[in-house]
């Protein structure tokens, strides 16, 4: 069986899904593997690294599809790339299937097997195929380097002869993986930080990593079984905006990564509040390509508002790409692991599986 | 002016148990068990009781009544001191602290 | 040998047990503690022979005795597996009191012998001695044995209470105080006979109400009762070294028992009058406690990794939870000082966050290169003596090799179990993330440390 | 007396001498001040802040010029607003005096009292006006934050699901202040940090921060008896060097702080160097003002060499204005602390003290 | 007084002495442990008078005697600075040392009325308990009269040393021993004479070779000694309350002054035979140690901060070098678990860099509520018990606003010393970066904790 | 079969080092000084050897040679035992913890 990776576009996406790192262990699982030329040449990885662990480099991005067995990708490819897929092929990437509907049932029309990771359960044994994970990890740490590379005064407290730098405050809004890792690197660093989140399991969390956590009083925990968050209700969301307003005051960057699956991102940082703030400050938005935690996020945009910068990060990720393309082709590695039978030398489309079952792209039960 | 030696005793008892008190406030947990065991064959001491029991009176008697249960006490008591202090030196060898 | 000659080495030896004690306070000096009791104990056995100065028939029959116990100790001693160790030391126990008891009995039936007046008109004060060693000396033989018999699983190691119990232990117990002074009054053989029978009973009523886990502290106890009635039968035999022997054993094993049961957090006065509290806990604690597990505290973890060559420390989201990282590097700190090799072991989803051990870790100043990921430490846990397991959980669950029902199952996990011992630090039984019970809580080579992590590490540090 | 400031070349400096912060600490000396409009404005800090504190705000540079007995700026005013000095006024600020000879020599020689407070002598009670310290500082921690923005991988070690990130290693050239502060910025991100300076007392201060110092055998030591570096032997330079080439190969950060005070900055990590380095490494030189410390470090660019990143930043406080403005003016207003008599509600120019002597910019000993 | 009852009663005294020292090993019992003492007191002395049974005229004469001396006692007791501790204690030893030589007098000019036998033919053992009390009673009491003049600054603390000292001593104490020999043998008042006139002279050669800075542990073998004497005696009495309290006292002096040297990392030989290591010591160490500074050790250091109600904490580069910021936070929660509010005090140039001390307390998880800047806190340290400075130097040298000479002039400091007691953790009297003395180490609040700034902290949380 | 009482002494006395060396190893340092205090308030004991001495024979004896020694020693030993307890009492007194 031959895998396959062709460049992506690498002005929206940097980020690609097979580093050197993983080639050895595709070799173990005696799988052959072909990329098109100058495949990561953008994000240091060259050609010839690729070539040494046995990798086939061809020329143009239709031969590795044409000669692939399983196309491996970030993002979906595009609708020329996706053309050449034909039946029995495999395409697993994180697909979109929400925005991509039509391009992908054109694909299961043609009997291609398309697998979107994010779609993956949250289950023990997918933790390793995790790619909602392993990215927002890194989204997590990378928005608060960032914010604070823009914000224009220091973080940590510094008692020197000439005077004292007081602690920035840092507010993370929403705690789950991006968040908690936001917390943890805004800590490192010296700050005081916030958390705010629906979930009550991640006041504890929060705590666990020297956080404070902001408690929305007599607040119901909206964990859903997957530990995802529901919605809140308009009287929790009304306590939340009180308790924040307050908060916002002393606040000097705030780090934005709530989200509900499937739903627009709740708006958190409301326009009073924003004018709350002071002249100076940072909002950094994770959640921009959702709609944005805060009330002016625009994508890929910096917004000044009152002098309060907003910054909109539609894909934080491509100023990180090597850690998250490592991270990514492990991730992806361990779903092909699961996926292909050493046996049979083929990939075993067992929907007994919960975890091929449920990221298997399938429209109306199909 | 002369006292009764049952006061010394008395004295002698009663500083002991100070002593026993002590002794043990000192020892590590983790030895207690070993102390345990020690204490245990240290109060088979009472052998000395059972010898003299089992010695009372000339060679002929030794079957007598009272001498046979001194025999049988020997035995208990010897069975306890043996066993006792083999069982802790192979306890304590074990908390010898491995050479690297 | 004259009396003050033997008198004088009667107190040496006394000393030298005395001697065995204080050696016993520290590993290093433990075994020449035992070989001190060893000396004491010849010196009393040779001393006793002199003074009777008898080296006829009588001498070697004894001596005959004495090799066939001697034999039969040796024997138990080498054979016995160490895991059966408290059993034993509760049957040794019983001897002891046994041997209390018929000594007693023969001063008793020829007081002659012993300088104690004669049948029929024993001297006061010895009658009362020998009368409360023979019955100290009952209860110690047939407590022993009921503990013998709980802790060996012949019988159940459940608690026996049955209503009025306390009652009639106090009732006994006054009887055997009458009949003590009705026996100095009529010097009746009767009621000696009874108050021995009497004390029998007294030992197993009192043993039987106390639980299986409790037993440490009976032994104890039991142990202390052997040394109280090992001065009884010196005060009667006028003999200095029982005395300061039975007084050092006696009071030895009550303190014991006190800071035995201050080191598991029981009322002493709970556990000695057995079933006092028992019947209260019973109802809530049987269904969850199904298994046993073994229960240890600060002083036992420290030694085990005090005296282990490599130790692996395998931290959880409870490290993180109890901020324990601190006190985690301050305890590895003092363990390296010793001579210990200590690594940490991190698994992949241990914490909440990925990377969340590497975080506090970092925080406390753990060098990297003693911070490995499950794939390069896995194989290390099977040459290692001690895992410290802080916090963890899931991480560590043998159920995902196991179990595919499981929902972790397929999860790598961490091979503690494999290490030579393992300790569990966390604050009850209840389950991690996943919400399952895990298996190695009860496994044989685990010993569970129930507190809050950073406050056990923190009292381990002190302990080292 | 009157303390005047003008507006900076925003273009070159975003500092500024006066902060609202420091103002109450003048009025309890009984000095007015002025300064002109807009002044702080380009980093949050608006008028009115100033004039709430009693700070006239005029219209123009000129004005305040005349007005002002003491003129503090952050780096030298331009020649139009130097023409406007005259006898008895003071003028207070970095200047420079090396480079710009030309231009004082001429206000001296209108006895106007020029103090440039990069001449400040290194001893104890200089310290709450050492400017260099304050700024150097910052500069060290900032320089982190940049350099940390900039790559592409994450810096701390994380142990995930999806694989392991290893801690990434920084290397920091000279630990004086800039150093040592760099040294603790990226150990508190979870890097490993190596060290390397030629002055024998830094390695117990690099270690002190959890540094690693990187000991070239064999080596002098090279401090003055001010604390500051003399050049090195060209022993000690070639032994340095075969260290560091060893080192590099490793690194994934290089911060560079090195100086020689009146000298050109020593280049220290040369070409041969660069290329064993890992593409995707960031060179982040401080010493670019001064020439940089590594070979093709070009004052504010970024140079890419064999993927190679090298950051020469001339001016890295202008990225944190805020913080630094504040320790600066907090600097200059213990300097005229100092400086001036307030029983006799002047300065008092007393060259016994040897704050006043040495900052008193002379030349040729007038 | 029956014999039996009153030995009964001594019994009980010597064992309210026991109870008494017990007291003594924790501050909560350390007043009740007092009253022990005092009641055993009361009833040994009780017990002598209602044994002898005469309450005639002598006995109101020892009454009076009784409580001239007691009113002495008490007079003196009250009106001593606590200061002068340390030679009153010398100075007592010194009155019980006599006090025992008299009694040994008195014994040997009527031994009759001790049961001795009589005047020219007194028992042998007692007479060779009563010289041997009378001896060490006499070495006592010079040796105190020695040890108290030093302390008192009456006579230099300097150690007087000449050659053959040891050898002298030798000779005298070989000399004391042969005497005694031919005392029994001749029983020649003159021979008991001489050993006492000897010993005194003993005394006096034993102490005067030891420096100022041993005297407690001397003080403490003195200690050591009254009680041996009493003991002597007791044996001659044949009294159990003199025996008992006579080998308690004596063998708790020595030990205690085996630990104090052990705290004070000194060889107990050396100290006890005085002179012997001082020779070599001498000449290196007494130029630079002119001025005393009060050293520490970690127990004292954890008892002050326990019992204070706050301590302010100073960091300095030291705190970093020895990378003690974690041990200090434990320190710091250990603390405040006891109920001690602590704070930081940051010198804006403390370490060697801008912040330096901000990025290490962070580290270590120090809440940024806790940590405050000279100005913020310079007003506190006249509130606060304990300042508790771990490896600063510099930054709290109050030459700085004394002496305009000084390279620091000018500098603000942080005022350590307005606090009651300023704990000075370093590794030497040696200066810091701007390399000039520090005049804190010589004040009388400072207690000077010579150690790596980490392990003394980690030894101080152990302490806590 | 009698034992001679010296030997119960020597038992005594040998029992009582014991205690005395444990007992002092429980002692925090800080209490060193009290410590040393009451040991010598209790080591004034002896005054009950002076009491014997001073009283011993008649009252017309009473100021014998013999009796003087006793009635100095007496002296000694009261200002010893009223110091030594009042001044170890004034010490705990410091080691009071302070209300807060
Ligand atoms: N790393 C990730 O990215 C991530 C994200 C989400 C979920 N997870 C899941 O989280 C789990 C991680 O495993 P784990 O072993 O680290 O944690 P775990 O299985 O959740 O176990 C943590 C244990 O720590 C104990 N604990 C809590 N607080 C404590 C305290 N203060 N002192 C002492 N013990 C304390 C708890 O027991 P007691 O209550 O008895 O004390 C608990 O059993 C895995 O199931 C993983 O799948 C991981
Ligand atoms: N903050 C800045 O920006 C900066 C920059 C440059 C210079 N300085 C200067 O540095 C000084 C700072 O004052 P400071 O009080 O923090 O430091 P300091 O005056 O230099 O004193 C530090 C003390 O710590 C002790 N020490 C060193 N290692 C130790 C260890 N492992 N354990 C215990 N003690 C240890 C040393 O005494 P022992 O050797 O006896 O142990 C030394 O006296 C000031 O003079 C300041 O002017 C500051
Ligand atoms: N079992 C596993 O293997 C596994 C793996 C990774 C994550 N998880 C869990 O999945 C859960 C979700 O993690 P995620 O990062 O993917 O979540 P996410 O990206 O969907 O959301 C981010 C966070 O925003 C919060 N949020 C939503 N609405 C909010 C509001 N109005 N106000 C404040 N906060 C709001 C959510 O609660 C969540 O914590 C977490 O509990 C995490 O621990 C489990
Ligand atoms: N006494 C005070 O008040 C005070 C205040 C601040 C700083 N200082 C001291 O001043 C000294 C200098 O600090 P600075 O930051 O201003 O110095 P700097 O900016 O002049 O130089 C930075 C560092 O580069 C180093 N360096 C020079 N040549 C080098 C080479 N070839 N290789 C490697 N390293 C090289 C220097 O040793 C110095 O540590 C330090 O010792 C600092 O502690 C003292």
């Amino acid at each position: 069986m031959i895998i396959g990776s062709v460049s992506e576009d690498i002005k929206v996406e940097k980020r690609v899904a097979l580093t050197p790192e993983i080639l050895k262990k595709y070799k173990t699982l005696g799988l052959k593997i072909c990329i098109s030329k100058g495949y990561a040449s953008h994000i240091g990885f060259s050609d010839s690294e690729y070539q040494n662990e046995g990798v086939e480099v061809l020329n143009n991005k239709e031969e590795v599809i044409l000669k692939s067995n399983i196309l491996i990708q970030m993002g979906i490819p595009s609708n020329d790339d996706l053309k050449l897929l034909k039946e029995n092929q495999t395409l697993i990437g994180v697909l979109n299937p929400y925005n991509n509907e039509e391009k992908l049932k054109n694909l299961i029309s043609k009997k291609v097997n398309c697998f979107s990771l994010d779609l993956l359960p949250r289950i023990t044994r997918a933790q390793s195929m995790d790619i909602l994970s392993s990215q927002a990890n890194l989204a997590g740490y990378k928005a608060v380097v960032d914010s604070f590379s823009i914000f224009e005064k220091a973080i940590p407290m510094m008692m020197t002869a000439a005077g004292t730098i007081s602690a920035a405050k840092v507010l993370v809004v929403g705690a789950g993986v991006a968040g908690l890792q936001a917390i943890a690197t805004a800590k490192r660093m010296g700050a005081i930080v916030y958390a705010t989140d629906v979930r009550m399991a991640s006041k504890e969390q929060v705590e666990s990593l020297g956080g404070k956590f902001l408690t929305v009083e007599g607040a119901d925990n909206l964990e859903t079984e997957g530990g995802y968050a529901k919605e809140a209700s308009i009287e929790f969301k009304k306590k939340q905006e009180d308790l924040l307003k307050e908060t916002l005051k002393k606040i000097d960057v705030i780090i934005c990564t709530a989200l509900i699956p499937g739903k627009k991102a709740p708006v958190i940082i409301k326009k009073d509040m924003i004018e709350e703030m002071q002249s100076g400050s940072i909002i950094y938005d994770l959640a921009a390509s959702q709609g944005g935690n805060a009330e002016f996020t625009k994508p890929n945009e910096v917004v000044d508002y009152n002098g309060v910068k907003i910054v909109g990060e539609k894909n934080i990720l491509n100023k990180l790409p090597v850690s998250s393309s490592n991270l990514y082709s492990k991730n992806v590695f361990n779903f092909i692991n699961n996926l292909y039978d050493k046996e049979k030398k083929q990939i075993d489309l067992n929907f007994e599986d919960e975890i091929i079952d449920k990221t298997n792209v399938r429209f109306n039960g199909n | 002016m002369e006292i009764d030696p049952f006061i010394f005793r008395i004295s002698i008892f009663i500083l002991s148990i100070f002593v026993g008190y002590y002794v043990v406030w000192s020892v590590t947990p983790s030895l207690h068990t070993p102390l345990m065991s020690v204490t245990n064959a240290i109060s088979s001491v009472i052998i000395v009781g059972a010898i003299i029991a089992a010695l009372a009176g000339s060679d002929n008697e030794i079957f007598q009544i009272s001498s046979i249960f001194g025999f049988l006490a020997i035995i208990l008591a010897a069975i306890n001191i043996f066993g006792g202090f083999l069982v802790t030196q192979r306890m304590l060898q074990m908390y010898k602290k491995k050479k690297k | 040998m004259s009396a003050n000659l033997s008198a004088t080495f009667y107190l040496i030896s006394g000393i030298l047990f005395i001697l065995a004690l204080r050696g016993l306070s520290s590993p290093e000096t433990s075994r020449q503690g035992n070989y001190f009791g060893i000396a004491g104990m010849v010196i009393a056995i040779a001393v006793t022979f002199l003074a009777i100065g008898n080296f006829g028939l009588g001498f070697i029959v004894v001596l005959i005795f004495l090799l066939v116990g001697g034999s039969i100790g040796a024997f138990i001693a080498f054979r016995i597996p160490m895991t059966a160790m408290p059993e034993l030391v509760a049957g040794f126990h019983s001897l002891v009191g046994l041997a209390a008891v018929f000594v007693a009995i023969a001063a008793f039936l020829k007081p002659e012998a012993f300088n104690l007046g004669i049948v029929g008109n024993i001297k006061l004060a010895s009658l009362i001695e020998m009368s409360l060693g023979a019955a100290i000396g009952a209860i110690t033989f047939s407590g022993s044995i009921i503990a013998f018999l709980k802790l060996r699983g012949i019988m159940s190691g459940a608690p026996i209470t049955f209503k009025g119990q306390h009652i009639l232990n106090l009732f006994l117990g006054i009887l055997i105080l009458v009949l003590i002074f009705y026996l100095c009054k009529t010097q009746m053989s009767n009621i000696f006979w009874a108050i021995v029978i009497i004390s029998f009973l007294v030992g197993v009523l009192l043993i039987i109400p106390i639980g299986g886990a409790d037993m440490p502290v009976v032994i104890s106890m039991l142990n202390s009762y052997s040394g109280w009635a090992a001065a009884g039968i010196g005060f009667t035999l006028e003999n200095t070294a029982l005395i300061i022997t039975g007084a050092l054993v006696g009071s030895s094993g009550a303190i014991l028992s006190y800071i035995m049961c201050k080191g598991m957090n029981r009322s002493f006065f709970n556990v000695i009058l057995g079933g006092w509290g028992a019947s209260e806990q019973n109802s809530t604690s049987t269904s969850k406690e199904q298994k046993p597990v073994k229960n240890g505290n600060a002083d036992d973890a420290a030694f085990l990794m005090k005296n282990a060559s490599s130790v692996i420390i395998v931290p959880g989201y409870g490290m993180a939870v109890a901020q324990a990282q601190h006190a985690l590097r301050e305890m590895v700190d003092a363990l390296k000082k010793n001579g210990v090799k200590v690594s940490y072991a991190i698994h992949p989803v241990a914490g909440r966050m990925p990377g969340h051990m590497n975080v506090l870790l970092a925080e406390a100043n753990v060098p990297y290169d003693e911070v490995f990921e499950l794939e390069e430490i896995n194989n290390d846990f099977s040459n290692c003596d001690v895992a410290y397991v802080i916090g963890a959980n899931d991480v560590t669950n043998p159920v995902a090799k196991s179990d595919p029902q499981s929902p972790i199952y397929g999860m790598p996990v961490l091979d503690v179990e494999k290490s030579k011992s393992v300790l569990f630090v966390k604050r009850s039984l209840s389950p991690g993330y996943a919400g399952i019970d895990n298996d190695l809580f009860y496994r044989d080579n685990t010993l569970m440390l129930f507190a809050d992590a950073k406050k056990m590490t923190e009292e381990i540090v002190k302990s080292l």
